[in-house]
């Protein structure tokens, strides 16, 4: 054998595999009516906290949940970041900021997008809006709704996020 | 009451981005192998083996434990992989060392190991899924902002996390095999490197390695057959919540209060700033030192930064209270080996064979690994005194 | 040591396709059912949590974190997970019972394969440089197996489809949460053509999705609650090489050390549940674990009757525990197994208190 | 409650790995490239193909390499009828375990054959190589009766 022949040192595997994914009952349905434009969470028999994206049980009590609850599509800052790297497969540009948003009549928070808004004022508390994309765009997906943007209303304060009444947070 | 058992030998290998030299069943034998050697013993020694990582999609080899029995001299031996997300590693040292414990075997051995490089941190992490109704950026995009509740709540200023960044790096140059080796990195070269998610910075965040790490337990009746010192097991804890709940306390989670209370009751820590002389603590985004130094009982609610900022945290500035001395997270990152080097790293310390990061005279110190969304803890307390 | 006792075990039906469920959707109720059965309500009654499950099988990476959704894990609770079958999830507890660290311990595995292709996900087990990259199936794999033991004459394709036709007609007598059941003679198996030669499809088990639970806890504990309980007598696991060309693929070994580490040969065995993918495997584990006429294997039907991957094991050994708690039988084993031509089994031993 | 919808969708979960060989995976497949099939010695001298990289009973590092035969004999094999997707043939072939000449252990490979009925225990096979070989245990095409692999 050649002592100069060039030794293998490594290769390429593709490992390809195909599933039929079925989304489970509780995202069924929240997305099904999402696609309807509207946020549908479920509340906890044990402890009442409204669960948007619902998953079908709370975590906390480790029961189901079935009682559907419609939501605003108004929500608070509960946390935020400013993003300055691209999302894999996402189109939006950096620097952006990714919210965890607590809807109007839920009591946990969800990660969207906010637009539309001065990122270095952006801050725990502030009342935003979805902006959904045009109805004829629907599909079984949040990205329904395109972003949030901020609403000329006034802050929540802290110790009540994820706290206020179902009817929504007014002055 | 559990059988004591002791940390006996520990291995590991050169972290780095590309282990392009080795398969991966040669990448966890290096660090067994170093194992073994380090406990004066070989494969016949032991009873059973114990192995962790995190999701199997990072290699593409399902239930790897399969294929690996063969490099880890298990065969006719009892064989368990572990998988608890990122506190793999932690929970992988307790689940071995339960095999001792319990009294079942008299002397196990225990590998973790991610091979990062041959696929991506990224994509293995979260492969897409369909229905996922979540937004995806990546687990400094989860992680930052539940830092900046923290910097609102504490009223921390900006650089707390500049300068665990900084005060580990310049640990891991004093650890030959820590994978980043940045001996002349400043507060201003972090600062300088560019943001990622706001707070986090790229000099802020864990780089992505390959690496294994091993350890050998024995029971107290076979410690004094290896030659070195042992380091005694002196208590063990693991906690889980869910990721998402009503309510729930993220910066400082309960689960990690509760698993700390847990293991330093058994271990009669009451004290852990003054009772520790070292932690290895899992500090993946810089800004985790000052909120795991609260959660952990260190320091009080909102002080923890300041404990940083004082230097209590440096080995470089003599503090009182050195945590990752090895370098951490920050300086090496196989994430399913990462909670098993902060277990063995403190069992470094107080085997007194740390080499340039040693503690001087460490006698108990705490290892500790949190996975998920901040929701897994496994930890563990290691002394060179039996108790 | 402390004696560890099973209390309760519950199993979901074995679906082909369980549609619109997902992980927490499968496992509730099968946690609730063990957990009541127990006279408990949550996860916070007891001292220690296990699982098992594989992320491949759905594709998504950390299917297990969501398993935790289901078990009201507020305050936090003592929780682990085995990518493995949920047998060794069982085994986990067992350490953490035996040293002290918990007197009870829920248990469950779940597995939804029917997304996937079972068989072709299981390939990249193998060798990720000689075999997955042939993307050698599970089920070709068994079949050469088999064809070794037809050879060797250790075994004819009759015995091979008296073990289905056993199997069918246990799970109908049996198992209500059987996939398949039914009468049927063995001439009628062997008039069926064969799929991966010499394997029929019915020689190898169905692809089921679904998931079970037990609690378990110390024999004091039990007499506590007062509730009926089998006792775990012996238990132990061994794996073997990677190497298929290098096993007797006739026998197991692994599964002979793991029933003498067990004590197997203790007493008399009345019941054994084994995880025989295969029907010859079923042969090749009653030899291994010593079995005789005596014996009835698989009252349940087995694996052969609904597959619940990475659940099954733990079944196995829920069915066993059922019968002695129900004071059906007073000693029997069960047995999991994992990997290519049983490459790692556990054995169990049960006993009546 | 209005009726859920049934959401389904295929997907795939893939990636192309890179995976690095080590001394012993690298030099069997160095040699596939070139042609060649080499086992390793054992401890207890057997004769692995494809090596070994730690010896299954002792668990030592193995390093002596044996070149062995391109024919050999098959120890046990099965049929596909229909083969899957994955499969490295689009029309009935057979899984061998095929004990090469030189080696005490046998292999996994494809044995590719018009029928069923040509396929025995015992029958001697000759590797077949792909056209191109590039270090990848698909280098070896299959086996084939033995005379049959031009």
């Amino acid at each position: 054998m050649s002592e100069e022949r060039e030794m293998i040192t490594g290769i390429e595997v593709p490992i390809y595999l195909k599933y039929h994914f079925t989304a489970g009952e509780a995202t069924a349905r929240f997305l099904s009516q999402v696609r309807q434009g509207k946020l549908v969470g479920q509340r906890c028999p044990s402890c009442n906290n409204v669960y948007l994206p619902p998953r079908g049980s709370c975590a906390a009590c480790g029961v189901a949940t079935t009682e559907e609850v419609e939501v605003a599509d108004k929500c608070t800052v509960e946390s935020f970041t400013i993003v300055y790297i691209p999302i894999p497969g996402n189109p939006i540009q950096p620097p952006y900021v990714i919210a965890n948003l607590i809807p109007d009549g839920a009591n946990i928070s969800f990660i969207h997008l906010l637009s539309e808004c001065d990122n270095d004022t952006v801050h725990r508390g502030q009342r935003v809006q979805a902006v959904w994309k045009p109805q004829e765009e629907w599909d079984y997906a949040m990205d329904n709704i395109r972003y949030f943007k901020p609403l000329d209303e006034p802050d929540v304060p802290s110790e009540s996020i994820g706290k206020v009444p179902v009817t929504g947070w007014e002055v | 009451m559990a059988n004591l058992a002791a940390v006996v030998g520990i291995g590991q290998t050169k972290y780095q981005t590309r282990r392009g030299d080795v398969s991966i069943a040669g990448l966890l034998r290096e660090a067994a192998v170093k194992a073994l050697e380090d406990a004066g013993l070989g494969f016949d020694d032991i009873d059973a083996v114990i192995i962790g990582k995190a999701p199997d999609m990072f290699e593409g080899v399902v239930m790897p434990e399969i294929y690996l029995t063969d490099a880890l001299g298990a065969n006719g031996k009892p064989m368990l992989r572990v998988h608890t997300a990122g506190s793999v590693g932690g929970s992988t040292a307790l689940v071995a060392a339960s095999h001792v414990q319990s009294g079942t075997f008299k002397r196990v051995l225990t590998v973790t190991f991610e091979k990062q490089s041959e696929s991506n941190a990224m994509w293995a992490l979260s492969s897409p899924h369909p229905f996922s109704p979540h937004l995806n950026a990546g687990a400094g995009g989860y992680f930052a902002p539940i830092i900046r509740e923290y910097m609102r709540r504490s009223g921390a200023p900006y650089d707390v996390g500049i300068k665990v960044a900084t005060k580990d790096r310049l640990h891991g140059a004093r650890n030959p095999l820590a994978h980043l080796q940045l001996p002349d990195i400043t507060m201003a070269k972090v600062e300088e490197s560019p943001m990622l998610w706001d707070p986090i910075r790229f000099l802020e965040s864990c780089p992505s390695s390959d690496g294994a790490c091993a350890m050998v337990i024995a029971d107290a009746s076979l410690v004094s057959e290896s030659p070195k010192p042992p380091a005694w097991i002196r208590g063990v804890a693991m906690r889980s919540e869910p990721t998402m709940y009503a309510g729930r306390e993220e910066v400082s989670p309960q689960a990690g209060r509760d698993c700390a209370a847990d293991v330093y009751a058994q271990a009669g820590i009451t004290n852990p700033r003054k009772d520790f002389d070292c932690a290895e603590v899992y500090v993946p985004f810089s800004w985790y030192e000052p909120m795991w130094l609260e959660n952990l009982g260190f320091a009080e609610e909102g002080k923890g930064w300041k404990l940083t900022m004082e230097g209590a945290t440096s080995l470089d500035e003599n503090g009182d209270i050195p945590w990752n001395c090895s370098g951490g997270v920050l300086s090496s990152n196989p994430i399913g080996a990462s909670g098993m080097i902060r277990f063995a790293e403190a069992a470094r310390q107080v085997r007194g064979d740390a080499g340039a990061h040693q503690v001087e005279g460490a006698r108990t110190a705490l290892g500790h690994a949190y996975g998920g969304g901040a929701q897994f803890f496994a930890m563990w307390v290691v002394s060179a005194d039996k108790g | 040591m402390k004696d560890i006792a099973i209390v309760s075990f519950a199993q979901s039906d074995c679906v082909r396709n369980a549609g619109a469920k997902n992980e927490v959707e499968l496992i509730m109720p099968v946690i609730k059912s063990a957990l009541g059965a127990a006279g408990l309500s949550t996860a916070q009654d007891v001292d220690f949590t296990c699982s098992g499950s594989c992320d491949y099988q759905q594709g998504a990476a950390f299917a297990f974190v969501l398993g935790v959704d289901a078990l009201g894990a507020v305050p936090p609770i003592k929780e682990s997970h085995v990518e493995m079958d949920a047998a060794w999830a069982l085994y986990e507890a067992i350490l953490k019972i035996r040293m002290g660290h918990a007197d009870s311990a829920l248990v469950y595995g779940f597995g939804k394969s029917s997304p996937g292709e079972l068989p072709t996900v299981l390939s990249q087990q193998l060798d990720p440089y000689y075999l997955a990259p042939l993307w050698v199936d599970t089920v070709s794999l068994a079949a050469m197996q088999a064809r070794m033991m037809l050879d060797q004459g250790v075994m004819e394709e009759a015995d091979m489809a008296a073990v289905v036709a056993r199997s069918r007609r246990n799970a109908l007598a049996n198992n209500p949460h059987a996939q398949l059941k039914g009468e049927v003679a063995v001439e009628q198996l062997l008039a069926e053509e064969t799929w991966v030669s010499p394997l029929r499809k019915h020689d190898c088990c169905p692809v089921s999705d679904g998931a079970s639970a037990m609690v378990l806890c110390t024999v004091e504990k039990a007499r506590e609650w007062g509730k009926p309980y089998a006792v775990i007598s012996g238990i132990d696991h061994r794996i073997e090489t990677h190497n298929l060309g290098a096993r007797d693929l006739t026998r197991s070994v692994s599964t002979e050390q793991a029933a003498a580490v067990a004590g197997v040969s203790d007493g008399a065995i009345e019941v054994a549940e084994i995880y025989a993918p295969y029907s010859h495997q079923e042969i090749i584990l009653t030899r291994a674990l010593g079995l005789g006429s005596e014996t009835v294997v698989n009252p349940s039907g087995g694996v052969l009757a609904g597959n619940l991957m990475m659940a099954s094991g733990l079944s196995r050994i829920g069915e066993v525990a059922q019968r002695i708690i129900n004071g059906d039988i007073k000693r029997g084993l069960a047995h999991a197994t994992s990997g290519p031509c049983l490459q790692h089994n556990l054995v169990t031993v049960l006993e009546a208190a | 409650m209005s009726q859920p919808e049934l959401l389904s969708q295929d997907f795939e979960l893939g990636f192309t790995y890179t995976r690095s060989t080590g001394p012993v995976v690298g030099r069997f497949l160095t040699d596939l490239r070139d042609r060649i099939i080499v086992g390793i010695k054992g401890s207890d001298g057997k004769v692995y193909v494809p090596p070994m990289e730690y010896d299954p009973v002792t668990a030592e590092e193995l390093s002596e390499f044996v070149e062995v035969g391109q024919s050999g004999e098959v120890v046990s094999w099965c049929w596909v009828k229909e083969p899957r997707d994955s499969h490295p043939s689009a029309v009935p072939f057979a899984w061998a375990l095929i004990k090469l000449d030189g080696a005490d252990v046998p292999m996994v490979h494809v044995l590719r054959a018009s029928a069923e009925s040509e396929v025995s225990t015992g029958m001697r096979v000759t590797a077949r190589w792909a056209e191109e070989t590039r270090g990848f245990i698909t280098d070896i095409d299959g086996f084939v009766a033995a005379g049959d692999e031009s």
